[in-house]
């Protein structure tokens, strides 16, 4: 047994670090959301998700000889980890899930949405949807780079996914399932990488909290010199490190209660770090300049996609035997 | 424990409540939000009805043209107000709640009618200029200079947070007119002066905030010219002129946003009723929950109310325990709120969901959770300081 | 209105304080408690029972014309809050209750113990029972200084009490509702003295901490000095002071869902102050000797009576239209 | 991330698997927990098998007459032994997990000679003397103290907190042998020493936790006679000493304890499924959160294993984190055990009660949540120190 991560995934999640760092560094992230208008409609940035591609970002469980990368679950949990650090936005997860089933997902030239119960983010960017769309309306979205659609009808519980069915499969041997080319198996997954989103957004958070106590000064000293800050900050790294266990050991075992379980605490770390690293920044936090906002924004988004707290918690109820 | 109004606060509430109900349909319709021109000249004619009707100034001493209300009816003011759905105080904020009483207060006869009246007619609009970029919790370390000069100070920095900058006339801004040093503690030096918001070298920035709305702005000041007779109390000594009034809260701060959560928390019940969420064990006894927290806080409410009266205005520090309790409660409030909707809590048609974004600054406006903590521990409980 | 204490109310509660002080303090609270035996068997003390009657805490709201002291609910809650904060043993809300019907109640003469649900408390102690207690066996009883018995077959769902009804009448209205000999109305008001028991605790404990964090030094200074000490006894004073309003404010309208609202969140307060004060204590307070853990396990104790924190919620959402 | 075992962690598990299916229907019964000799026999009794079976001290280096097992191993032994239900490490505690380690790395060849095989063979019990009444989470603030008379030294003071002080041959005590002062911090001048536990002077008294049981002891030193042989290090170095044994924490402390949460989760489960409080949303979901809670903290020891496997038995600071999570669940989990259990929560009878009771200690043994969080911000996240 070692879990910690080999050199080989060290360096892919470094790799993938710094391209969107090149790509998708703060200047970029923030004219995606200051764009013109109060609010502005964001445009999926198709040359970059060409370069996610190319990067085997979407292609990186398809085998070799499909031309992917070859690569497991838990290397695309560390990508996406790393998209969630830096908000990236776009339905990165769809698309990474139909990279073997619909043509051109797997090089970035195909976008791929999806429905997740009587939401769909993203829809008028995409090239193809998984799931019936049929009359979805759009919303106006509480984060500036989630476009979202409701699809009237489609509420209700969602997910097929019961008892503790193991996932493996790579994106080839899925997406066939029952729910509109988007089946239990790929639920599953599509929660994993979600719970990875979340988990980088909480690590990023916590530095950015972090960052922030050691600069700012009030009543002449750092406010990280004060325990009431320290002590967020702290319960922030136990929040991320508890949900990066839980979020790397589903990945590794690919069990379905397991990835519900991660997701739970993917979205608590994700939400209330944004919401402490708020906090922390004080007024400024409050601003639209400050990032804190987009990473909230983003994490109560993921939170409601399948499996929502009451959803997963319901699961790992059940699994209990 | 009284909790039955006098005959004569009953009065005063069933006169009122005549008064709102004749009054409120012949409104005009609300402007748009970010119809600054607009929310000015609404709020403003508001506030001259106000005055006419006799409740302009209503808990004012009379000696600066208020009608010297009981904290009581000052409640059942903002309570009968709230509940008849009547215009917020909006951009006479800062003039009728900060900056008159500090005038009120501690202001000479000259200023007090000059820039009294004013006020309670809705003529005049003030806003605050306090905190600074680099002076929030710590306000004591503001930066802003203002160096005399003949009759004028030239004051020359900047300000944050300033609510209604861009149609207000007056601000009162706190300058620093003594440099800190070893002998010179953050807290002496500071001067409270009346700002013409149009005099030269004033330039207002909307702020935004994560909500996407305008409501604050940044002000910088570039060598503006502040007559000194703009001065309110002494040099140097701004502030306890500006603590006075700031610790002259009679408990009365929150009253119509605990009646306004009253309210949102029953339209929660009826719309989880509505859409099925009801029938969720967790949903519903939160919104049980609620309803203990938010009478528990009606109750705080009067009980501090009722303290102020027996005191005579004069603070206690129940003010720190309600604002930290009220502003965890009101943030549970949204995000209970948003279990009711679903995934509808990401669509910002609805309100509850602007409403959630807003309600992130509680914890940490006027005083973050950690301030108000430190000091209910040290002022209250009597814990020693830490170092 | 003025919703503070009259110059009444705050002799009264100065006198019952007084009076526990000196029959009930603490020597006598560890005699109580540690008594011969590993678990010894409380006994109740019928002397002090009989002073406390003398006293009028038991006829307190009865008429004067009845030997009653002729004072409200307030009073009462006053009366209970100082019985709270002295950890007074005995089946106090009981025999207040019955007061009016059970002759020998108001003076302390007859000791009344009520079923309520499944549990007892103080039967062996008790002269009379409100409530059917046939085949009640007893209970190793996590409180010391509360002997309980369980009565098979009487579990389920409690309290017929929905709506908002008012209550005000003195016990010798009431004590003659359906569920043997103890109504509707009494177990509403079971709840508040309840609640005005807990308040007492989550004060006391409240104080408690404080002191111990002016008095105790590590690192060189008082532990109150440091701020992660210093807000948990900030938030146990806010908790404290919410329940009193709540407790207060329900005393005075006897409203039930009111009442419901108070003893949630009293019973909230009681137990997270005992649980705060013991971390403040650090490892002395998990000596048998501090007695914060005595505020604790009455405080558990005082929760699991009618309503308990699920039968609370449920009347006060109910109660939202 | 690998999470398979090696075919060599395999058979180990396999071997250690059978060895405690055919070793444990043979054991005695246990003991009472009042019968503080027969905890001794039971505890001795069962270490003298491991030992027989080539299982006492297993990750100790070799040359301290241990088996050098990996912390993996470590980990598959802890997980094993409490699946199969085997019995505690008990009084035997503090011999194998701290003070033999300790000596196994500071102790001479004479003392390690002397000290470890007896702990090994389960023939002597030791416990440990380093809190004090006025030195708890600020050990270094220990007063008892110790001065060198010949060639030996004489101890005076007390402890507090001492675990099978009633059953133990030996200490590990810390004593003060150099006086506090401007150029002596707390933490220099302590010096480790190994008391007899039957030396002249030695009194022992029990100490009632709120859980009614004595696992606890007061022990108190008058003048007590401590050969100068017995000390372990340096004079003055007792700390680092101390510490360089209390940091060799492979990530392995809880993992006996987590697997019994997980277990014990199920079981409520079961209780819950069978009392009908299963149909309640909010305890069904309550147990469902914890079954996240505990699978991940299972999945963090594993990380924090892998890390001291990797960095060579090394610290991380990975521990401090882990034990906030943890103590916080377990008493989570005993909070959720009273709400299945209900109006029964408060009946002793359940060993639910009795472990609620025990948790309760969680946050602040070994470490307050308070201290371990200043641990994190200061040495994992780097926040300046305060003042």
């Amino acid at each position: 047994m070692d879990f910690r991560l080999t050199d080989d995934q060290r360096a892919l999640q470094e790799g993938v670090r710094k391209l969107l760092e090149g790509r998708f560094g703060r200047e970029r992230l923030r004219a995606a959301v200051d764009g013109p208008g109060a609010e502005p409609v964001p445009s999926l940035d198709r040359a970059l998700w060409r370069e996610l591609g190319d990067a085997g970002f979407f292609g990186l469980r398809l085998p070799e000889r499909d031309g992917g990368v070859g690569l497991g679950l838990p290397e695309a949990v560390l990508a996406f980890e790393e998209a969630g650090r830096a908000l990236l936005p776009g339905p990165l997860v769809a698309t990474h899930l139909a990279a073997g089933t619909v043509p051109g997902a797997a090089t970035g030239k195909t976008v791929v949405a999806r429905v997740d119960g009587e939401l769909v983010e993203w829809l008028d960017a995409a090239d193809h949807v998984l799931g019936n769309a049929a009359g979805a309306v759009p919303v106006r979205s509480v984060d500036p780079l989630t476009p979202l659609h409701r699809v009237p009808g489609a509420a209700g519980e969602r997910g097929a996914v019961t008892g503790s069915g193991v996932v493996t499969g790579s994106g080839a041997e899925s997406g066939s399932g029952a729910a509109g080319g988007f089946g239990a198996a790929d639920a599953v997954l599509a929660a994993l990488l979600t719970a990875a989103e979340q988990l980088g957004s909480a690590g990023r958070t916590t530095e950015a909290a972090v960052r922030y106590a050691r600069e700012r000064e009030q009543f002449g000293r750092p406010i990280g010199s004060f325990q009431a800050v320290k002590h967020l900050c702290a319960q922030m790294l136990v929040r991320t490190e508890t949900a990066r266990a839980a979020v790397y050991g589903a990945a590794v075992t690919g069990d379905a209660v397991e990835i519900a379980g991660a997701k739970l605490l993917a979205d608590d770390a994700a939400v209330r770090n944004a919401r402490d690293c708020l906090q922390v920044h004080g007024g400024m936090g409050f601003t639209w300049e400050a990032d804190v906002h987009l990473h909230l924004k983003r994490a109560w988004t993921r939170a409601e996609r399948w499996p929502a707290e009451r959803e997963a918690a319901e699961l790992l109820a059940a699994a209990l035997r | 424990m009284d909790l039955t109004c006098t005959e004569e606060e009953e009065e005063f509430r069933a006169r009122l409540r005549a008064w709102l109900a004749a009054t409120l349909p012949g409104l005009p319709p609300r402007p748009d939000p970010r119809d600054w021109p607009g929310r000015r000249a609404y709020d403003t004619a508001w506030q001259r009805r106000l005055y006419d009707a006799g409740y302009a100034g209503l808990h004012w001493p009379a000696d600066a043209g208020g009608h010297g209300a009981t904290p009581t009816q000052h409640l059942i003011f903002l309570e009968e107000t709230e509940l008849a759905g009547a215009p917020y105080v909006g951009a006479n904020f800062v003039g009728l709640l900060h900056a008159g009483p500090t005038i009120a207060a501690e202001g000479t006869l000259a200023q007090r009618s000059r820039w009294l009246p004013p006020i309670l007619r809705g003529d005049e609009i003030w806003c605050q200029g306090f905190s600074e970029p680099d002076a929030g919790s710590d306000l004591a370390s503001l930066r802003t200079r203002a160096v005399r000069d003949g009759d004028a100070y030239v004051v020359t920095g900047s300000k944050i947070w300033t609510s209604h900058a861009e149609v207000a006339d007056w601000c009162e801004l706190l300058v620093r007119t003594r440099p800190v040093s070893a002998d010179v503690p953050g807290h002496r030096g500071i001067t409270w002066l009346a700002l013409p918001m149009n005099a030269p070298g004033v330039t207002v920035r909307p702020l935004r905030t994560l909500a996407g709305t305008t409501e604050f702005a940044e002000m910088f000041l570039d060598e503006v010219r502040v007559p000194a007779a703009h001065r309110v109390g002494e040099e140097n000594d701004g502030w306890r002129v500006t603590m006075v009034t700031l610790s002259f809260e009679r408990g009365t701060a929150f009253v119509g946003e605990v009646v306004a959560c009253r309210r949102t928390l029953r339209a929660l019940a009826e719309a989880a009723r509505g859409n099925g969420r009801w029938d969720d064990q967790e949903v519903r006894r939160a919104l049980g929950r609620l309803n203990a927290e938010f009478t528990a806080l009606w109750r705080l409410t009067q009980w501090n109310v009722s303290e102020a009266q027996r005191a005579g205005g004069v603070p206690g520090n129940g003010g720190s325990v309600f604002k930290l309790r009220y502003s965890h409660a009101r943030q549970e409030l949204y995000d209970t709120a948003a279990r009711v909707l679903g995934p509808g809590c990401l669509d910002l048609a609805h309100d509850w969901t602007t409403d959630r974004l807003s309600s992130l600054s509680y914890t940490i406006a006027a005083g973050t959770s950690q301030i108000q903590r430190n000091i209910v521990a040290d002022r209250v409980l009597g814990l020693p300081k830490g170092r």
